[in-house]
């Protein structure tokens, strides 16, 4: 990407998430340099799934519609295989999110006319914690969680 | 910098399912080197997914994808000798882009 | 690089995936252990290494050196330029250079006698820092054996016991692998030496036998360790155990590497092999 | 300790003597007549090896103990009964024990001590505090999935055991040099060896022994 293009961000929608980031008085870490055109930095600066939900606009409601498949226990918090899906119909985006990272969202999948709701993904987790698939069905925002607990193996050495 | 990719994209049932693999560092902005400065944050935040021209999916990601990052994805309607292309942004303005036959 | 993508698993059934493997077998592990965590990784595909592995083949096509040659004449065994199958049989002798030796070793030969590079330049562009840091960038060398390695993948382990020098890296391998030494009285089998057995929650392979459990690992070299966050040999990690030994560090391709090797690849007699795969 | 003969083929030829009484370092080794530390196999040893850090090339020089564990191992047959017991009583004569009679610190301290695995590798700075290596090997806190089983649980160790002198001395000893007992043991000799100090070793005690510690929730 070229400079200017880069500058035009920087102004454009990196100034407004740090300006958000400010405002929330958060320090505004991830959201300084240019953000990606329609990434939400407030979404990511979220610190709970309670707090992502709010911004998504919708009461979180378990759903055995929704699945996730992740291990019960990882070895390493740095690389964790996530996979996530709806059965739901009319599911118009999926998201991850673990209650216990920095932040919570880690991450979000628009979904289009032709798209299964099915992905899968490998994630950091800083220590064991509640995994959340959700969907945005509608105005309803479904999930399943999954406990995976994160450990350190080997000799520690 | 080079952000090289590979992808695969098969036919399973009525759907195509793509993997792509990404290289990208990934950092977090939480971590410190080994002189105790912090590590920038350098991660990707928005990924678009293609068949031929249509985008069939777009993904936002945050800082907790893991380094050298690997998506599966499925999508209906896509047939052999389609192009799948997928290409990402990080928050630093870096872009890259990959594109595979379905096959 | 060519076929596999995703892992051993997937590649068998078109219609299988990730869901179907994971969420069909199921996966609530009755012992408390993390296996289920890597068999999830390599199930999934995607590795990193296959990045290395790429580079290795570049690395391996190029005309370098003195002599401006490729490494694609390299004899891994099998006949010069062969290398489908060639890792699955390395350890093995070699009677040009009289020794058993291991894939990097191998390598360093060819980089000798094909190429022309000096052993001053091998000893300091090679043999000197032959292990990235970990999260760092691999070496020449890792590459180049992730390559050549990667032809075998899906193959069985022979590696060949016919030839008395072989035999006999095979038996001072056993040797080192009962070989107590140290402050902390370690040798490789306080660990590895029975079934069930798992250090905090990482499960050991009992390589004392070749029915121990998984006493296969050597098949599944070179690999991408989540904990290393590079791509790292058989040959590493040999280093790193002996480390964590509390032994001397074993040099570079050296004698009880290669050993060890052999016996370990011995013990693997037949496993299918799955590299690179990944690791904790 | 449980060891599955390799090829029983290839231990049966083996003749075997006696054993060098004293040292049994590698340079004697050989002379004994086993087919374990043979002339190849010593150069394997000699020539394979670089010192790092703290870790020199002494290391790799084996005590009697090890030596005759090593080689029985190998070949796949119990350590004879005479050897076991003198190597035992050997080590056993050579346990410090504290001078000042007080064999308990802090629980806590010994729970970190427990959990941390570090200490005396090449790249580990020397002077460093090493840790005990405990829970890589033993389950001593309950409900903690990371604990390793290659020795026994030591879950409930103070509650099921008391602390008469006996017992205390034994855990001690067991300890400090574990070989002492059991002259194959797998168990490092974290006093012996000084991988910890005498008041580290007083934290890990109180850890098994203190009725407040998570050993004996």
């Amino acid at each position: 990407m070229n400079q200017t293009r880069r500058q035009v961000m920087q102004i454009g929608a990196g100034a407004a998430a740090l300006g958000v980031a400010a405002s929330a008085g958060l320090m505004p870490s991830i959201a300084q340099a240019a953000d990606a055109p329609g990434w939400n930095a407030q979404l990511f600066e979220a610190k709970s799934f309670a707090d992502v939900a709010k911004i998504w606009g919708g009461t979180p409601t378990e759903s055995t519609d929704v699945s996730i498949i992740g291990p019960d226990i990882a070895e390493n918090g740095a690389v964790v295989p996530v996979g996530v899906k709806s059965n739901a119909a009319g599911t118009t985006a999926l998201g991850i999110v673990v209650e216990k990272n920095p932040t919570s969202l880690v991450a979000q999948f628009n979904m289009t006319d032709v798209s299964i709701p099915n992905v899968a993904t490998r994630i950091k987790m800083a220590q064991t914690s509640n995994v959340y698939a959700v969907a945005k069905v509608g105005d309803k925002l479904l999930f399943s969680k999954k406990e995976i607990k994160v450990t350190l193996g080997g000799c520690g050495g | 910098m080079a952000y090289p990719m590979r992808m695969r994209a098969n036919i399973e049932g009525d759907a195509v399912v793509v993997r792509v693999l990404m290289t990208h560092p990934e950092e977090t902005g939480l971590l410190k080197d080994k002189e105790g400065k912090i590590i920038p944050a350098h991660f990707i935040q928005t990924v678009t997914c293609k068949n031929n021209d249509k985008t069939v999916l777009t993904c936002d990601w945050g800082t907790a994808i893991s380094k050298n990052p690997f998506l599966e994805f499925r999508f209906k309607g896509g047939k052999s000798g389609d192009k799948v292309t997928v290409s990402w942004i990080d928050n630093k303005g870096d872009t890259s882009t990959a594109d595979t036959t379905v096959s | 690089m060519k076929k596999r993508f995703i892992g051993i698993a997937i590649s068998a059934a078109a219609t299988t995936s990730f869901y179907a493997l994971t969420l069909g077998v199921g996966l609530t592990p009755t012992v408390a252990h993390a296996d289920s965590y890597i068999d999830m990784l390599n199930q999934m595909g995607g590795n990193p290494a296959e990045f290395n592995v790429s580079a290795g083949e570049k690395l391996f096509k190029e005309k370098r050196g003195p002599n401006h040659k490729s490494l694609e004449t390299c004899d891994f065994g099998l006949g010069p330029g062969v290398l489908k199958g060639a890792y699955a049989q390395l350890p093995r002798y070699f009677a040009d250079t009289g020794k058993v030796q291991d894939v990097e070793s191998r390598l360093v030969t060819c980089m000798e006698t094909i190429q022309g590079f000096s052993k001053e330049q091998i000893e300091k562009d090679v043999l000197k820092d032959p292990f990235a840091k970990n999260g760092g960038n691999a070496t020449d060398i890792v590459n180049l054996a992730a390559y050549v390695a990667h032809q075998s993948d899906g193959m069985p382990m022979e590696v060949p016991q016919n030839t008395p020098q072989e035999k006999l890296s095979f038996e001072n391998g056993k040797k080192f692998f009962w070989y107590r030494a140290g402050p902390y009285n370690f040798s490789c089998a306080t660990c590895h030496a029975e079934n069930d057995k798992q250090i905090k929650i990482s499960k050991l392979p009992n390589l004392s036998t070749p029915d121990g459990e998984k006493a296969w690992v050597a098949a599944t070299w070179p690999a991408y360790p989540d904990s290393q966050g590079v791509v790292r040999t058989l040959e590493w990690r040999m280093n790193d155990c002996m480390r964590q030994q509390r032994i001397a560090e074993p040099k570079y391709l050296s004698q009880v590497v290669i050993d060890l090797e052999t016996y370990m690849g011995v013990m693997a007699k037949g496993h299918k092999i799955l590299t690179p795969s990944f690791k904790r | 300790m449980k060891r599955i003969a390799l090829f029983s083929a290839m231990a049966l030829s083996i003749g075997l003597m006696g054993c060098a009484s004293n040292g049994g370092g590698m340079a004697s080794a050989g002379e004994d007549g086993s087919t374990y530390m043979t002339k190849s196999f010593k150069e394997v040893i000699a020539t394979s090896f670089q010192a790092k850090g703290s870790a020199g090339l002494d290391r790799l020089v084996q005590t009697e103990a090890q030596h005759e564990c090593s080689k029985y191992d190998y070949l796949g047959k119990p350590l004879p009964k005479d050897i076991a017991a003198r190597i035992e009583k050997d080590h056993y004569s050579k346990v410090v024990y504290p001078a000042d009679g007080q064999y308990f610190g802090d629980w806590k301290a010994g729970l970190k001590i427990a959990e941390d695995g570090k200490g005396m590798t090449w790249n580990d700075k020397p002077g460093t505090p090493n840790g005990g290596n405990c829970i890589n090997c033993h389950q001593m806190i309950p409900n903690n999935p990371s604990q390793g089983n290659l020795g026994p649980s030591l879950i409930g160790y103070g509650k099921t055991r008391g602390n008469s002198e006996q017992i205390v001395k034994y855990t001690w000893a067991r300890i400090y040099d574990s070989t002492s007992f059991n002259a194959c043991s797998q168990m490092p000799p974290l006093g012996a060896s000084h991988a910890l100090t005498q008041q580290q070793m007083k934290d890990i005690m109180a850890l098994l022994f203190d009725p407040n510690s998570p050993v004996n929730k």
